[in-house]
């Protein structure tokens, strides 16, 4: 699967990306179209996911799926935050910071994801993309819990961080767009798939792209990832995303959503994150944060972690 | 000829999510009217961006706000404590316009 | 069909963007991408209208059409003129210019509606589109006239307002793509359906997301709206529908027609009309009649008003 | 050193339909080279705006020109009486350029 | 051939452009919205070559017509620049960078004389758009070298202009989506085929739109064409283009291929070339060179030019 | 009252692919920190200009810099030779920020 996976389209245009980044060319995406494309992933996957679950009803499975990442999110920086303090020599707020990212989860990876397990036959249910936006936001709260300082700051707004924590855009468009699929489900759908299904893979490649071309460039302006920061940015992905399979498998879920659970669990925010730590804790550092979890971990869960939860899910599952 | 009349020119580069409290730290100070430009990328001191949109949290945005002496001392008051801890960049300059009751 | 019309993806999107801009989310989407999408909305209804026309030839329908849709867009925006000047107490030029957006079309409310009657089995006739185009401009002379103090202003381009009405570039763009329609017909746009046709109601759905952001953010910025200015963007759609659809049946249009005739007449331009206005009225607010024909009278035509006007062409055809 | 000539910079903030008219009012003033800049939003007398461009016709634009002093005043004279009604935002400052023939 | 050519929604589209900017209308589209189908068009042009190249295996005809093309972009410069410098009159700077622009190659005549060909029952081979990779750059090569000046600026890049030349943007795009349709293969490919393949004449005929409104702008501000350089501007594509059908014929390339090499030599560059330039022979007037190349000889080559490349190489092929 | 320090404005207009060299030129003069605006067309000698990225060579970038005296007379000096050859657009004036240490 591993070969297969680092082959396929998607993956290939992200290396693309990278490579040109890599050799200085002056190849961009117009910033108005990726963050179009970003957006039209999220609907798409919102829609999608909900269409799923209004075919398939609510079931055991969903709510013990939901339960465990709700619990994942909440409870992963934990010992990231230790790790990060102790290993990373990081101060206690960047640490914080750190750590709220790589308890929420990255979309992107999700859905290249998804595709490649479902090339692989063992496509996730269609909760998980429910279970993707229950772990959104979660870690952001511990983040800001074991950063202490979050919100006292004079910039801060005044009712607290809940706010621009659940009313993200992403946060918000994902979620909307679960609903409307839920409401509508798959019947209802069928006028706008030739929007939000068929297309979804071709799309998802002119974003890697993009998404090649941003973490190279960031990695070549790495001013604030040191050698320890980076190896805890491969270590983090790995420990994680394998206690979500074993979570998964634990719970009887079937191998696909056990690899998604991985997945989510293994993959690190650089959307939704970063907008509220900004805010919230600006002294810490967007260099490194977002350095760790778009230029480092994105792509090793990409290239190499994807391949490897699905394997580790098989393999428990066998 | 139409008299013009002297006020400051603030201009205030941010990141994007900072960019509402500045507007409300702004508020504070007597400023309510004020214009937002776009930017491209630069370089500092904190390393070079790109207006990247991927996560919009490091994209910056220029606040421009023509104003009195006086709100405007106000303004840089209440901004210069957080122009290091928030990678903020603050500039003042004299600026004439028609219509100086407009600018208090 | 009203609650099915409301359950929609079109529908729902809007709504997600309305309830996200008054919960006060900071999504968005980027600009550029908005105003491409209205231009392929544009470009999409255009072709397809002009492709039906050449399929069905020239009618009797269509002249008759035609006709009412220009007698609509000259004389609707008097009784609206006499309306806000006495009910809703607007100055002179005020209500010029409002009436005149009420005289207008918008393209996005014919193309939803289109839509929603297509699902209930009352597709309105191709040459609709034609009829579209034809309504876009007439109003805005109407409204100049009723202003009268019109291009006297020193920034007012020296050769009067036509130019800037007639080469407005969605008109232009309709118009001209209504045209390849024609020229090409059915057979000749195969090619480009995949992009002009079947992916029209998905496309609808992105911007309407955008639309109902946009309506929801002016309506709580609504500096400039009264009650008497809320209560009229809501009566003014009903009445000039309601004509618009006994008009319709009156001149024999099958029932779809007919309904999209009263949607146009009850629908209010925020694209076309504003630009040309800005320039030729610049001592109207347009806070004002943005805030009427966007956050208004177009969230009402879309979720209720449509529903009713497609009622009620069904009741008087029966 | 390079010598400097002092010239004037005006900046003119307007609705986007009205750039043509302006621009056209500039020459008029002998100013007929310029430079437009976009913007993102705002907040005046008038109320808040995003840079929607839907309709397009409320998304502002900033008309940059550097020019010698008679030409700036004459821009001013016809610019001053249109500000109010037409919700302008007119600045003049003091700059410095190469080139001093090029900007007259 | 030459009025069906014309009366395609691509044509139609690139007229209406046109049209709307000659009679001053305000239509535009978003810059971002057009680079981004810019760049779509490139990734999907090569991705579709790369996989028929795939398909077909590499043949004898394959290396003639790569060979072909390299010696057509290294040499057509040298008769240009002697034009240019006697007839037209220009410096050796001018002349050596327009010169530049006529060995290299428009992407989008390409495209569009692809799919007009392929109508017309004579679709150019896969290997094709290899050919185009080819002949982007070696004529910048060769136009530097006339130019002798070049680089010797003080804001010229200290390595040479060799990086600026084979990095840029799009030619990194064309080939590296051409190498990941070698890869993956038309099989591999199916999963992006709704947006890499499908949609691809309608996303042209945006483009197009777009390239009307830009050319014909670019016309009206014709600052710097007299009538030599439009002359020339017509003459070049004429010459290029019929030694490009001749040589294909020659190599016994099959009628639509030659009609491509034709399409090819004929064509001139407004993408890449002029980005090198502008950074490499600063004192010449990009006015003139995309003034000849865009406003002049890509509107000839849309209208007349493709239609007279396929016409000849049938002839020549009977 | 807090402290306020004179420092130089610079602002170049050039040509997006001339934007790296001109970076470069600057760190030269010691100008390493700088601001990159986007702009929206123009006309000036050389003619009208709107910003069509289909090329991408003829777009403009604004680059801004806030500098010291000495540092903006050696960019200015670097720079004067190429303005006319290249179609550059240079500006000069005051300006006053919070952190002078931060703009030498
Ligand atoms: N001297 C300067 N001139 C212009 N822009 C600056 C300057 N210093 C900083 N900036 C801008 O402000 C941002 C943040 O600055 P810093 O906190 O120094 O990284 C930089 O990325 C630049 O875009
Ligand atoms: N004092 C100011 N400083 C900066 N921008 C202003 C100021 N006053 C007005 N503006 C801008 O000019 C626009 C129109 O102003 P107004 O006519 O007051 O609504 C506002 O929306 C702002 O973008
Ligand atoms: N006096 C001026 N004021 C503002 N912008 C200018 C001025 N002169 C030139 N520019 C800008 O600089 C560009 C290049 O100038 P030029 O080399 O004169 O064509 C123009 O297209 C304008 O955008
Ligand atoms: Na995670
Ligand atoms: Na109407
Ligand atoms: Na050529």
């Amino acid at each position: 699967m591993a070969v297969d996976a680092l082959l396929q389209p998607v993956v290939l245009f992200f290396l693309l990306g990278a490579m040109a980044a890599l050799a200085r060319s002056d190849l961009a995406i117009p910033e108005a179209v990726a963050k179009g494309i970003s957006l039209y992933l999220m609907m798409s996957i919102g829609l999608r996911g909900g269409g799923e679950v209004a075919e398939s009803g609510f079931t055991h499975d969903m709510v013990l799926a939901g339960g465990a990442g709700l619990a994942l999110s909440f409870l992963l920086p934990l010992p990231a935050f230790w790790l990060l303090r102790t290993l990373g020599q990081l101060d206690r707020t960047n640490a914080a910071a750190v750590a709220a990212h790589y308890g929420s989860v990255s979309v992107v990876t999700f859905a290249t994801g998804s595709e490649i397990l479902r090339q692989a036959g063992m496509a996730p249910a269609g909760f998980m993309v429910g279970v993707l936006a229950v772990m959104e936001t979660p870690a952001i709260i511990t983040g800001l819990l074991l950063a202490r300082t979050a919100g006292k700051d004079s910039l801060a707004p005044r009712g607290g961080m809940l706010h621009e924590t659940f009313l993200n855009g992403s946060v918000i468009l994902l979620l909307g767009s679960f609903l409307i699929g839920l409401i509508d489900g798959k019947e209802g759908l069928k006028a706008v798939a030739p929007v939000f299904d068929v297309p979804f893979r071709g799309m998802l490649c002119i974003f890697l792209l993009d998404m090649g071309l941003i973490a190279a460039r960031r990695l070549m302006d790495r001013r604030a990832l040191t050698l320890r920061t980076v190896l805890l940015a491969l270590a983090l992905p790995v420990m994680n995303g394998s206690l979500g399979v074993v979570l998964g498998t634990a719970l009887a879920l079937d191998p696909g959503s056990a690899a998604a659970l991985g997945i989510l669990a293994g993959s690190a925010s650089y959307i939704a994150v970063p907008a509220v730590m900004r805010l919230a804790l600006p002294a810490a550092d967007p260099g490194l944060y977002l350095g760790m979890s778009l230029a480092v971990t994105f792509p090793f869960n990409l290239t190499l972690g994807i391949a490897f939860y699905g394997w580790l899910a098989a393999l428990l599952a066998s | 000829m139409t008299e013009t009349i002297h006020r400051r020119r603030i201009e205030v580069l941010a990141d994007e999510p900072l960019i509402p409290a500045i507007v409300a730290l702004a508020a504070e100070a007597g400023i309510v009217h004020y214009t937002l430009l776009p930017t491209a990328g630069g370089a500092g001191a904190h390393g070079r961006w790109r207006d990247d949109q991927l996560s919009g949290a490091t994209a910056k945005v220029m606040l421009l706000a023509i104003t009195s002496q006086d709100h405007a001392a106000a303004f840089i008051d209440r901004l210069a404590p957080l122009l290091e801890s928030h990678h903020l960049l603050l500039m003042s300059s004299d600026v004439e316009v028609v219509r100086g009751r407009k600018f208090d």
